[in-house]
């Protein structure tokens, strides 16, 4: 099991950083660039890794990445990656998608006692405006998330992968739900038009103002654990999970790019426009589909 | 103020586990893929001083795009590797200089564009501009011209990544090295309008509050 | 005299160990009604409960002077407390009710920071929520012809409809004023942030914790779940009446949610976000499921220990900094870490994070919802939990991060120990009910067999089992721990000279060097931005207070309209006695 | 033994009080009379009733004092009151020097004669001497005062007081020119006998005579102008004794005329709107003598809402409420007696202006009790009132005491903040010991019926059983059994 | 012509018409004068009113008082004693308030050299 834990950490290391590569890679063709290399997330992390000092400001500021990349190597460890397959199973079976909903939030709480810990206005300003988008960005993913529970009548996620092999997949099934939940997954991974907590040109890059050096470093390699295991989640509730780690790549990286294709393309919300606009259109689709579970699944 | 030895880092705590263990050569090569990973990697925080700001947003946008060599533009001083100047500097301005510069994390690495920097140019008979930054804090490379194109920034972006992979001494070290040199030389512009130095330190207060 | 205290408060809990869930006193109070005592296993969890915290309160306030009767009170207001959970009638119910209103009432007033109008708040609400009771006793009372809750219990099928919508809703508000629903918490707020600052934490934690029981009381015993079903009928899995109850429940926690986070004073924020959680308790409680009931029992312990420890946490700081306010804290972290750590655990306890206590009430109450399929309740429980965030993080961050707003902050020293040793405590009853969970289904399961609802299977100390899912709450805090350590190993490998223990002024601030008197702590600026956003401002912008001001308003404007009459004029009045004379003659003979 | 001593001794010795020539001798005979009454109403509790006095005839023709269950409870509340203010006058004229003392115990003892022969009384014509003996004494009372404020409200009362008595004595005269006798039994037997128009007549007047006198709404714009201008014993005597006989006439001829059935709803109205006008006013006061008089008056409105419900569960927990509101208003107006003399004040600011808490106790003790909250007496009383109304499904009742008692809540604790705001100047008072015994003893009697109301409960039942059942009373009011 | 006048019912008419002007002379006074004199006056008169209705109406032709003489041998032929009786208290005690009344008005006029009812206005809030 320990080993199986270890691969996994690897794999999602692995893979979100070359996910991340790719983002970069993708967003610079868009913008008729070439962009660096596919590698440059290993660049930045081993060269972070490596300076050759650091500021800290303290024990909690030493500790808030620590809980954040142990709040996300927790979330990775609780998704089950593989259906039909025993891998990690028993590790997967003592959490549920409750627990997954709430140790998501855990990490960035985590990080943000650091930030305030470094004392930055902006950084807490940062902390305090990714809070408020938290009210709305988690409204239309909270009904998604609701409407698969009480559609499968549980919040086991094995339970609702099996059961997508006999009635569909949920992206078919719940297509409303979907979209709901996609549209805040663009906000989850950062993304325009939800990427205003760290916008550097407003609040000095927001919550890492003062991170720099192994601190920053852990953060990004938190960072691409935490959305690989976003991404495994998404692929598990709605795309019926994957068998195989081919089928794992390719399904998450679909929806990688289709995340990635959102976010390039707009501009950046203001906090309230953001929370204003998630509380609008992706409520009400995702209600939609919510109330066709409840009334008529 | 910052003064003393900075030299430990995941190459230098790998150095000591090697020196003991007699695997002084695996460090070099260690030293060598880390410095090579430096020169892949470089965050730079932009001060637009001058008339060369102007010149930045193409050297970061599509048409140079300078991430192709890992070059990426941070908000922060804590991020970053590199700082570049882009012009002539103003007393006033060479304070908030000092400031960010000692901010970031070492290594770190500072660029100039242009001539002001380097010798005043056409303000060379200021009464409020310096002349030769190097006298203040110490510059890696000066990239010339008025102002210089993308194409040369990119031009000393290359110098400074291959001095970065070659493991060449850069300002930094000297920096440290001639702490008291540097901040006299800062000194004598400055005046009394120099930083604090923050000996006093809040959170240590019950230790004697000492830094 | 704490010393002396503390044993007398040790005293109820003996007491009821003692007696070992029998407990019976009948005494006869006058020709028509008895007082009795019956010890419920409800009861009993709410007796203990009470005590135990009470107890806990006793060894905080050791570390400051307070008098004989403040002390009398507050045993008085235990005992109290004591009669009303383990009330087996009305009267004993009510007489219970009233010396808590009394004595509290006597408690807050030696606040130094008191004034007239709180006092008045605190104690017409708390009269109107007793009338409220009162009312609905005595309309039971003329059908039963008893005011014991069994008697009334089994009369109640045979009342009217409308009786029995009467009483509900009469009990109903009367425990709803108490718990702070939202609409009648006017009073909430002034008296959390005004009385003494080791009471705010009984108030808080335990008072509010006596409406809660009394909601149990109607709707689970003397009304009972059954009858609720029967009576309004079902929608999706649950009860209409339920439905309606989490609606009033939901509003609750979402509105106080939003208004604790734009609070400046800390136990503002405080009392906001108790009447926030109590939101929840009655969210459920009325689903009439064993998971709605196990949930809301649940979150009870959970909200009791989170806010006595804030409350004493708070309390603490206020007495050794003489500040309250977000705007006026800060920066204490490295001058009070044990109580930022203690505070810390309540937090997250709080926000309902999975290694804690927190999280398991949660789960509960959220696997309730989807029991009886409320989804929309469910979203708006969520919803409001992920805006509660943001006023936890205000809390910590208001206090002990960021930085100092005063000069005499930095010099503060760590609180008392007997501050930490009830904090210490609950912050490790916090850690335990977080990695027992399955421990209190074991309580709960009496409880609901109380009820006639069906139990909850139960497997394991660390798990805890719900309608659709379960979690090991062990395995999660222990795998929490030992990713964090191995974390912390990991990285603190890493020798890079970290520069440690900076100059709190040493911040990069765009190349600026920030002064003294530079303002960097953002302690009051949290919820401005929630100003902007349209769903929070029509929140932000309503209050109850207009209302009940112009209730007061009209209420002196009536009474100026009568004392005119007595304007001492005595021909007037004689020709009125006169024309009354007539008059009457006149309607009489026709 | 016999019940004419209740009359006879005070006034034998009122009329004595001019031969006293040392005023301490006066004041200790007046205590010993007034324990002598209430020793001798303790002794009426341990005999069976009722109890008849007469002198020379027999009823009906003659005259007689009846004692029965409804009585004794007053009997048992006017000696009490009576007492404990004599006890209490010693220190008020140590306080306040008069020279004309003799005069007060002159009248104060006739009023506690008139009262009690009112209460006793069973033919109308007597108890309509003795409610002018009360009316008199009560006029000269609260014009004990002779300054500009006493005497007008002596001469308010006294105008009052005429037009009551007129309505009274026509009414009087209406019974006799249609029945023929005074006597009570043989009115309550024939009353019904009456042609309705001239029943009609006979009722309002004497519901406007004594209702004026009892303080009803639309007759009671006089009422707190008497306790602003009389002295505060006197303002306990008026709220616990004098208001209190009205009231007791008010009923039992009420209910012994069998007007029950017919005029209930308009006595239980005209009770509501004093309790609601009153208690609205009361939040407007600044002088607290006026503010304890339209509680006073608000108190009343409940206890004539409560009478008037023909139950006798209802009935006796207005006796009750009665009692312990006697007891509260008693101790309230002689604390405040106190407090006027300490602070040379009427303004309500004294009340946050002392610094005993001793008093602040005993104040509590009384003003939770007059809001009925345990476990204080007024509890007790307030829930078997509402329980008696609940009972009889009159729910509008139910809500509207309720309601109203948060009003009343609203100054009774802006007082109590007000005692206990430690911002407010304060002035020590020191209470003497024999205050301080009075007071002691009014505030535990408080607490005792409140934790104990058996005790005062068996009274209240059979005083309820009384007054709705007079089958008793009746036989020896007409004098059959003798 | 005096023939007209013995007659029960007509003395019983007369009375009750002359004593009710009487009474609502009383009335008037209460209601208009302010007089404080005036107003005790007119209380006197109502009461005056009440005793001459009630004694009057109790006078049959015929019957004699009810002295104990030469006339009076039996309790048959008199009138009903007891409104006299009543009467007479009645009236003692209309006087001592009349008296008590008139002692008050001395003083407060003594005091203020008002005596008009409507002005005693001091007791208020």
């Amino acid at each position: 099991m320990i080993f199986q834990i270890i691969l996994l950490i690897m794999l999602a290391y692995v893979v979100g950083f070359i996910y991340f590569g790719l983002y970069r890679n993708i967003t610079a063709r868009i913008q008729s660039r070439y962009g660096p290399s596919v590698y440059q997330s290993f660049y930045d992390s081993i060269k972070l890794f490596s300076k050759k000092n650091t500021v800290n400001f303290g024990w909690m500021f030493y500790l808030g990445p620590v809980i954040m990349a142990t709040g996300a190597i927790l979330t990775l460890v609780l998704i089950p990656i593989f259906s039909d397959s025993d891998f990690l199973r028993s590790v997967t079976s003592q959490g549920n998608l409750f627990v997954l909903l709430y140790l998501m939030v855990l990490g960035p709480l985590g990080n943000a006692l650091a930030v305030g810990t470094g004392g930055n206005p902006f950084g807490v300003m940062g902390v305090v405006r990714g809070l408020t988008r938290l009210i709305g960005l988690e409204l239309p993913f909270y009904i998604a998330v609701v409407g698969l529970i009480i559609a499968a009548n549980s919040s086991d996620i094995v339970h609702i992968i099996d059961l997508q092999k006999t009635t569909g997949l949920n992206i078919i099934n719940h297509p409303l739900l979907f979209i709901g939940a996609m549209i805040s997954m663009v906000g989850f991974f950062g993304e325009s038009p939800f990427d205003i907590p760290g916008a550097p040109q407003e609040v000095y890059s927001g919550p890492r103002t003062e991170f720099s050096g192994k601190f920053l470093a852990l953060l990004m390699s938190q960072g691409s654990l935490f959305a690989f295991a976003k991404l495994v989640l998404i692929v598990d509730l709605f795309l019926g999970g994957a068998d195989s780690l081919e089928m794992l790549i390719l399904k998450t990286f679909a929806i990688f790019v289709t995340i990635i294709f959102i976010g390039v393309v707009y501009g950046r919300y203001k906090v309230e426009q953001a929370v204003d606009f998630l509380m609008k259109l992706p409520t009400l689709i995702a209600v939609l589909g919510l109330a066709r579970v409840v009334w008529f699944g | 103020m910052e003064s003393g030895f900075y030299g430990s880092s995941l190459d230098d705590s790998l150095k000591c586990k090697f020196e003991e263990s007699g695997l002084e050569n695996t460090h070099k090569i260690m030293e060598k893929a880390v410095n090579w990973f430096r020169s892949r990697s470089i965050f730079v925080v932009a001060y637009g001083t001058g008339c060369g700001a102007i010149e930045m947003p193409p050297t970061f946008t599509s048409r140079y795009d300078a991430e192709r060599m890992g070059v990426i533009g941070v908000a922060t001083p804590r991020q970053a590797d590199l700082i570049i100047l882009s012009g002539y500097l103003a007393y006033k301005t060479l304070r908030r200089v000092i400031r960010t510069y000692e901010q970031m994390q070492r290594p770190r690495y500072i660029m100039t564009l242009g001539s002001c920097p380097i010798n005043g140019g056409m303000y060379w008979d200021s009464y409020n501009t310096i002349k030769k930054l190097d006298d203040y804090i110490p510059v890696d490379v000066a990239v010339t011209g008025c102002m210089p194109r993308p194409e040369a920034v990119i031009d000393g972006f290359v110098l400074l990544q291959k001095r970065i992979k070659n493991g060449e001494k850069a300002g930094w070290e000297k920096y440290d090295e001639n702490f008291e040199f540097y901040k006299d030389n800062q000194k004598r512009v400055l005046g009394g309008h120099i930083d604090p130095s923050y000996e006093t330190d809040w959170y240590n207060l019950k230790s004697g509050g000492k830094a | 005299m704490n010393s002396i205290f503390l044993l007398l408060n040790l005293l109820p809990i003996l007491f009821l160990y003692q007696f070992g869930g029998a407990l019976h006193v009948e005494l006869n109070f006058t020709s028509s009604f008895t007082l009795s005592l019956i010890q419920t296993p409800l009861g009993t969890f709410f007796a203990y409960l009470s005590m135990i915290s009470f107890l806990l309160v006793t060894i905080a306030q050791k570390s400051k002077k307070f008098s004989f009767s403040y002390y009398m009170l507050q045993l008085l207001l235990s005992l109290a407390m004591f009669m009303i959970v383990l009330a087996g009638d009305f009267i004993t119910f009510f007489i219970g009710w009233e010396i808590m209103t009394w004595s509290s009432y006597f408690i807050i007033s030696k606040s130094k920071n008191i004034d007239t109008k709180s006092l008045q708040k605190y104690i017409l609400f708390s009269l109107a929520s007793a009338f409220s009771l009162i009312a609905g006793m005595v309309i039971a009372y003329s059908f039963a012809h008893s005011f014991d809750f069994s008697v009334i219990s089994s009369a109640f099928r045979d009342m009217p409809f409308n009786i029995q919508i009467t009483l509900i809703v009469l009990f109903s508000l009367s425990f709803f004023t108490k718990a702070g629903v939202i609409g009648l918490h006017y009073w909430v707020v002034d008296t959390y942030s005004k009385a003494p600052d080791l009471f705010s934490s009984i108030l808080s934690a335990v008072m509010s914790k006596m409406g809660i029981y009394g909601l149990f009381l109607i709707y689970g015993h003397i009304v009972g779940y059954q009858e609720l079903k029967m009576m309004f009928g079902t929608i999706l899995n649950g009860t209409n009446f339920g439905y309606t109850l989490a609606w009033i429940g939901v509003a609750t926690s979402i509105i106080a949610t939003f208004k604790a986070i734009t609070q400046d004073e800390v136990k503002k924020l405080l009392a906001y976000s108790s009447i926030a959680q109590l939101g929840y308790i009655i969210t459920v409680i009325g689903f009439g499921t064993a998971y709605g009931v196990a949930g809301a029992m649940y979150h009870t312990l959970i909200h009791t220990i989170i806010k006595l420890l804030l409350f004493i946490n708070v309390a603490a700081i206020v007495a050794q900094t003489g500040k309250s306010k977000f705007s006026e804290l800060g920066g204490l972290i490295y001058r009070t870490p044990v109580s930022f750590v203690m505070l810390l655990i309540g937090i997250i306890g709080l926000a309902g994070m999975p290694p804690l206590g927190g999280f398991a009430s949660k789960f509960m109450m959220y696997n309730a919802a989807i029991d009886t399929k409320f989804a929309l309740i469910l979203i708006g429980m969520l919803f409001s939990g992920a805006a509660s965030f943001l006023y936890c993080y205000k809390l910590v961050y208001g206090i002990y991060l960021g930085h100092p707003t005063s000069k005499n902050l930095e010099t503060t020293k760590e609180v008392p120990i007997s501050y930490l040793i009830p904090q210490i405590i609950l912050a490790l009853l916090l850690v335990l009910t977080g990695a027992f969970p399955g421990a209190f289904i074991k309580v709960i399961n009496p409880v609901l067999v109380e009820f006639s609802l069906s139990t909850i299977p139960y497997s394991g100390l660390g798990v805890m089992n719900s309608a659709v899912g379960s979690f090991n709450g062990l395995f999660i805090i222990s795998a929490f721990v030992v990713f964090f350590v191995l974390i912390l190993l990991l990285i603190t490998r890493i020798k890079s000279k970290a520069k440690n223990n900076l100059n709190r002024f040493d911040i990069s601030y765009c190349g600026e060097v920030p002064a003294q008197d530079t303002s960097l702590h953002f302690g009051f600026g949290f919820g401005a931005d929630l100003h902007k956003i349209k769903f929070a401002n029509a929140i932000l912008k309503r209050s109850s207070s207009s209302f009940y001001e112009s209730l007061a308003t009209q209420t002196k404007k009536t009474s100026e309209l009568f004392s005119r009459m007595y304007y001492g004029n005595i021909h007037n009045t004689m020709l009125i006695i006169l024309l009354f004379f007539s008059a009457l003659f006149f309607i009489g003979v026709n | 033994m016999s019940l004419g001593y209740y009359f006879l001794l005070p006034v034998i010795f009122s009329f004595l009080t001019p031969y006293f020539k040392k005023i301490g001798l006066l004041r200790a005979s007046s205590i010993l009379l007034n324990l002598l009454l209430f020793l001798q109403t303790l002794v009426y509790t341990m005999m069976s009733l009722p109890q008849i006095s007469l002198f020379s005839i027999k009823p009906p023709l003659g005259i007689a004092f009846i004692l029965d269950g409804y009585s004794l409870l007053f009997l048992l509340i006017f000696t009490f009151s009576g007492l404990m203010v004599s006890l209490y006058m010693p220190w008020f004229f140590k306080a306040n020097p008069r020279r004309d003392e003799a005069r007060f115990y002159l009248f104060f003892n006739m009023l506690i004669a008139g009262s009690i022969g009112m209460i006793l009384s069973c033919d109308i014509f007597n108890l309509y001497i003795f409610f002018e003996i009360t009316g008199i004494c009560s006029y000269t009372l609260s014009a004990y005062n002779k300054d500009k404020l006493g005497l007008e409200s002596g001469i308010k009362y006294l105008i009052i007081g005429s037009i009551a008595s007129i309505f009274i004595v026509f009414a009087i005269m209406l019974i006799y020119l249609q029945i023929g006798t005074v006597n009570l039994g043989l009115i309550a037997q024939r009353f019904h006998q009456i042609d309705p128009k001239i029943s009609v007549l006979i009722v309002l007047m004497l519901f406007i005579g004594f209702g004026t006198k009892a303080e009803l709404f639309p007759m009671n714009f006089w009422a707190p102008d008497i306790y602003q201008g009389s002295i505060s014993p006197v303002n306990g005597l008026f709220s616990s004794v004098v208001a209190k006989a009205y009231l007791f006439v008010f009923f039992h001829l009420f209910y012994l005329f069998g007007l029950n059935s017919k005029y209930m709803l308009f006595v239980m109205v005209i009770g509501a709107i004093t309790f609601l006008v009153s208690e609205f006013t009361a939040l407007n006061q600044t002088n607290v003598k006026r503010l304890f008089a339209y509680s006073t008056l608000g108190q009343l409105g409940i206890l004539f809402m409560a009478f008037s419900t023909n139950s006798i569960d209802t009935v006796s927990g207005a006796l009750f409420h009665l009692t312990s509101h006697s007891i509260s208003k008693l101790l309230i107006f002689l604390t405040l007696g106190i407090l006027i003399h300490k602070l040379k004040s009427m303004k309500i600011d004294i009340l946050g202006g002392f610094k005993s808490t001793f008093l602040t106790i005993v104040l509590v003790i009384s003003f939770l009790s007059v809001l009925g909250i345990p476990p204080f007496s007024g509890f007790i009383g307030k829930i078997l009132i509402l329980k008696g109304f609940a009972l009889s499904h009159n729910y509008a009742a139910v809500a509207f005491i309720l309601l109203v008692s948060i009003v009343e809540a609203i100054y009774f604790f802006r007082i109590i903040a007000m005692m206990l705001d430690k911002s407010r100047a304060k002035v020590i008072v020191n209470v003497g010991v024999m205050n301080y015994a009075i007071l002691a003893v009014l505030a535990a009697l408080i607490v005792l019926f409140g934790i104990y109301p058996s005790l005062l409960l068996h009274y209240t039942d059979l005083a309820a059983n009384a007054l709705l059942h007079p089958t008793n009373y009746l036989t020896y009011a007409l004098g059959v059994g003798l | 012509m005096l023939e007209f006048f013995n007659d029960t019912q007509t003395i019983h008419f007369i009375i009750i018409v002359g004593s009710m002007s009487l009474f609502f002379i009383g009335f008037y006074g209460i209601a208009t004068q302010k007089n404080l004199v005036k107003i005790l006056v007119s209380f006197d008169i109502m009461e005056s009113a009440l005793f001459l209705f009630f004694i009057g109406l109790h006078y049959k032709v015929g019957l004699v008082a009810p002295i104990l003489d030469k006339h009076l041998k039996t309790f048959t032929n008199m009138v009903d004693p007891v409104p006299q009786a009543m009467i007479l208290t009645t009236i003692v005690i209309g006087l001592a308030v009349l008296a008590l009344g008139l002692s008050f008005g001395i003083e407060y006029y003594k005091l203020t050299g008002r005596n008009d009812i409507s002005k005693m206005n001091e007791l208020r809030d």
